[in-house]
């Protein structure tokens, strides 16, 4: 998954296309296209205000309309969306509508994981609201501190010149040549910060979920069930446990494998249902290992030696 | 009008005639002079060196000083000065009073700072209140990308590098003693407690960290 | 010990609610506040045009002040200053009392060098190929804040003022013939091409313009 690093997983679970990760485009003007507003949750904070509603109290379905009616504004003004920064107010969206959609159905009752999911959802968006908050109130007295502070000048004037004549003779090695080196370096477009957080890190050293089905559709199809603990015990890495872990859970969405569990967080035993020699890993679906362009570039190999 | 009496001058100091204390005016008048061709906040152990006197003392002529300029002194009101000493970012510097920006603004042209925009701001809190910290983090709480922000507070020397993230290996950003000058503030720790704007969600911490 | 008694306190102003004289500490404060800050020496005409007073009143008030620093007023003897206030050449100025100088130079050269760090130099050549140039377009293009460098090097005599930018009206710096001096040419002129070290140089232009 590439996720623009800087959204929590959680939130951003049920928006996968609105993060479909490319070279960051140009910034083109997006902070004049939010007027008034300098992100989503600024946004979402002021249509709450306008509502006077409480933010700890507050169904944050209550202004998803109106948010999403403004995001679509913006779009109609027809320029670029920097997709970065679009991405988040998308995801917010996104759970927005969920929060609203759920409020449509009968209330009270928590029934499978997907309201779960939902309420884990709108937990971390009031969390990440409520933060925001915070630090947006702190930057109105920081603000408000420094207009109050530039009202006072510091003495900042010049050496008296008898003090200056005091200072030790500079002492100057450069050549002209050296001189112009030391310009021509100085006068250096610096790179640009780049625009994209560096995902690569995450990912390092990628391990393929296909890859960990193999492995484990190789050691099941011997015919012992295993315990999910044996199958992560040659893991070196919780990289390597999480692909596992969502290696299982495509084989048994492919109906190749089961689990027995005697007891909630009893010990997990998985064993084999499938065919017993045509199956490979490549008929898993596809969802984690072919997505995202900013997977690294070995990935390709990686499938190969799945095969 | 009152003619005010002031029963008393200044309690002169002691018959010292070694050092900066015998000269007219004192190690007070010392710490003046040397207060005049500072550019930048200077600390009360540095000056304490230079006048070689106990840091202790310089302390307590520096605090007797500013409330002196302020109106206050231990014989009596005296008019204030039309400038304060301060201990800003931990040193000592002469500043207009407030009182007298209009007028002294027309004579200082330059250091007339375009005031930061909210965006600006709000990345500036957020750095000033978790540094070291990376843009990504950043960005993650303000839910908008800071990069072009934070060219901006670099260029205007309120935040500056400070290394590398051993992790991810993200360039890390800090406040600078110049953002501190700004706000008139010792040191960080002098900034409005956050905590207060965070009702009820005492492990926002938690949530932070499992989010980042 | 004597305790000196100060029979009365400074004589109040005419009481003048209106403009400076209103403001704690009156005019006489306000010449104080201007005075603390100006790097230049203003005049008397200057000073009074802005505080809207009479150009005989703020010379009397100047003349008072710089009794006062330096012991004497009208209602009895008080502390010297470590400052003075001087006027040089039809301008007012604070400078540090002249008793000082020991002090004030052993602080000047503590931590001096006789070298200039690699920021000022960068700043320097920077300054030096894309003169008359502001310190905000020099920030831009090395991405900090360069007030204090750009002190140092006026200081150093290695660059100068050269009036201000029509636009913007920021003032302007040029590097000076003691600059030339060092380097061992005679013009600007002579500086070395940049070309050869770095190829597209040439729409640096359009960069700056566009990161600041």
């Amino acid at each position: 998954m590439a996720l623009p690093d800087a959204l929590p997983a959680a939130v951003t679970a049920d928006s996968d296309a609105a993060a479909a990760p490319e070279a960051a485009p140009a910034r083109a003007g997006f902070e004049v296209r939010l007027e008034n507003f300098t992100g989503p949750f600024d946004l979402l904070l002021g249509l709450i205000s306008k509502h006077e509603l409480d933010i700890t109290e507050v169904s944050l379905a209550q202004v998803s309309g109106e948010f999403i009616s403004y995001i679509r504004g913006l779009q109609q003004l027809g320029q670029e969306w920097a997709l970065d920064e679009a991405s988040e107010f998308l995801v917010i969206a996104a759970t927005l509508l969920d929060l609203k959609a759920a409020r449509l159905l009968p209330s009270g009752e928590v029934e499978n994981d997907e309201d779960i999911a939902l309420l884990e959802a709108r937990d971390l968006l009031f969390a990440r609201l409520l933060q925001y908050r915070a630090f947006k109130e702190v930057s109105g007295i920081m603000a408000r501190r420094l207009e109050q502070e530039a009202t006072r000048f510091p003495r900042l004037v010049s050496l008296e010149g008898h003090f200056a004549a005091l200072l030790p003779e500079l002492v100057w090695r450069h050549t002209p040549e050296q001189f112009a080196e030391l310009a021509a370096k100085a006068l250096q477009p610096r790179e640009p910060a780049p625009t994209e957080v560096g995902l690569a890190h995450l990912h390092a050293p990628p391990v393929s979920v296909k890859e960990q089905a193999e492995i484990i559709g190789n050691r099941l199809q011997q015919g012992r069930p295993l315990s999910f603990r044996a199958l992560i015990s040659d893991a070196d890495g919780t990289l390597v446990v999480v692909a596992r872990f969502l290696a299982l859970l495509e084989m048994f969405r492919d109906g190749v494998i089961a689990f027995d569990q005697l007891a909630p967080l009893a010990e997990l035993t998985v064993h084999w249902t499938g065919p017993d020699a045509d199956w490979s890993s490549e008929s898993l679906s596809e969802e984690y290992d072919d997505g995202p362009a900013a997977a690294p570039a070995g990935e390709d190999t990686q499938h190969e030696r799945a095969d | 009008m009152s003619a005010q009496t002031e029963p008393e001058g200044p309690p002169e100091e002691p018959s010292a005639d070694t050092g900066v204390e015998g000269l007219p005016g004192g190690a007070a008048a010392a710490l003046e002079a040397v207060l005049m061709v500072v550019d930048e906040p200077v600390t009360a152990i540095q000056l304490a060196t230079t006048l070689m006197l106990p840091v202790g003392r310089v302390e307590e002529l520096l605090l007797e000083l500013a409330r002196e300029y302020d109106g206050y002194t231990n014989w009596g009101p005296v008019r204030p000065r039309g400038f304060e000493l301060r201990s800003v970012a931990g040193g000592w510097r002469f500043y207009s009073r407030t009182d007298f920006a209009p007028v002294v603004s027309s004579f200082v042209l330059e250091g007339q700072t375009a005031r930061l925009t909210q965006a600006a701001m709000e990345t500036l809190a957020v750095i000033a209140y978790r540094q070291p910290v990376s843009r990504a983090r950043v960005s993650a709480i303000r839910g908008v990308n800071v990069d072009s922000v934070v060219r901006t507070l670099t260029q205007r020397a309120l935040i500056e590098e400070a290394g590398h993230d051993p992790e991810s290996g993200a360039i890390l950003y800090r406040t600078t003693s110049y953002f501190l000058e700004r706000l008139g503030i010792g040191t960080v720790e002098e900034l409005p407690k956050l905590a207060p704007h965070l009702p009820g969600l005492e492990n926002l911490g938690d949530f932070e960290e499992a989010s980042y």
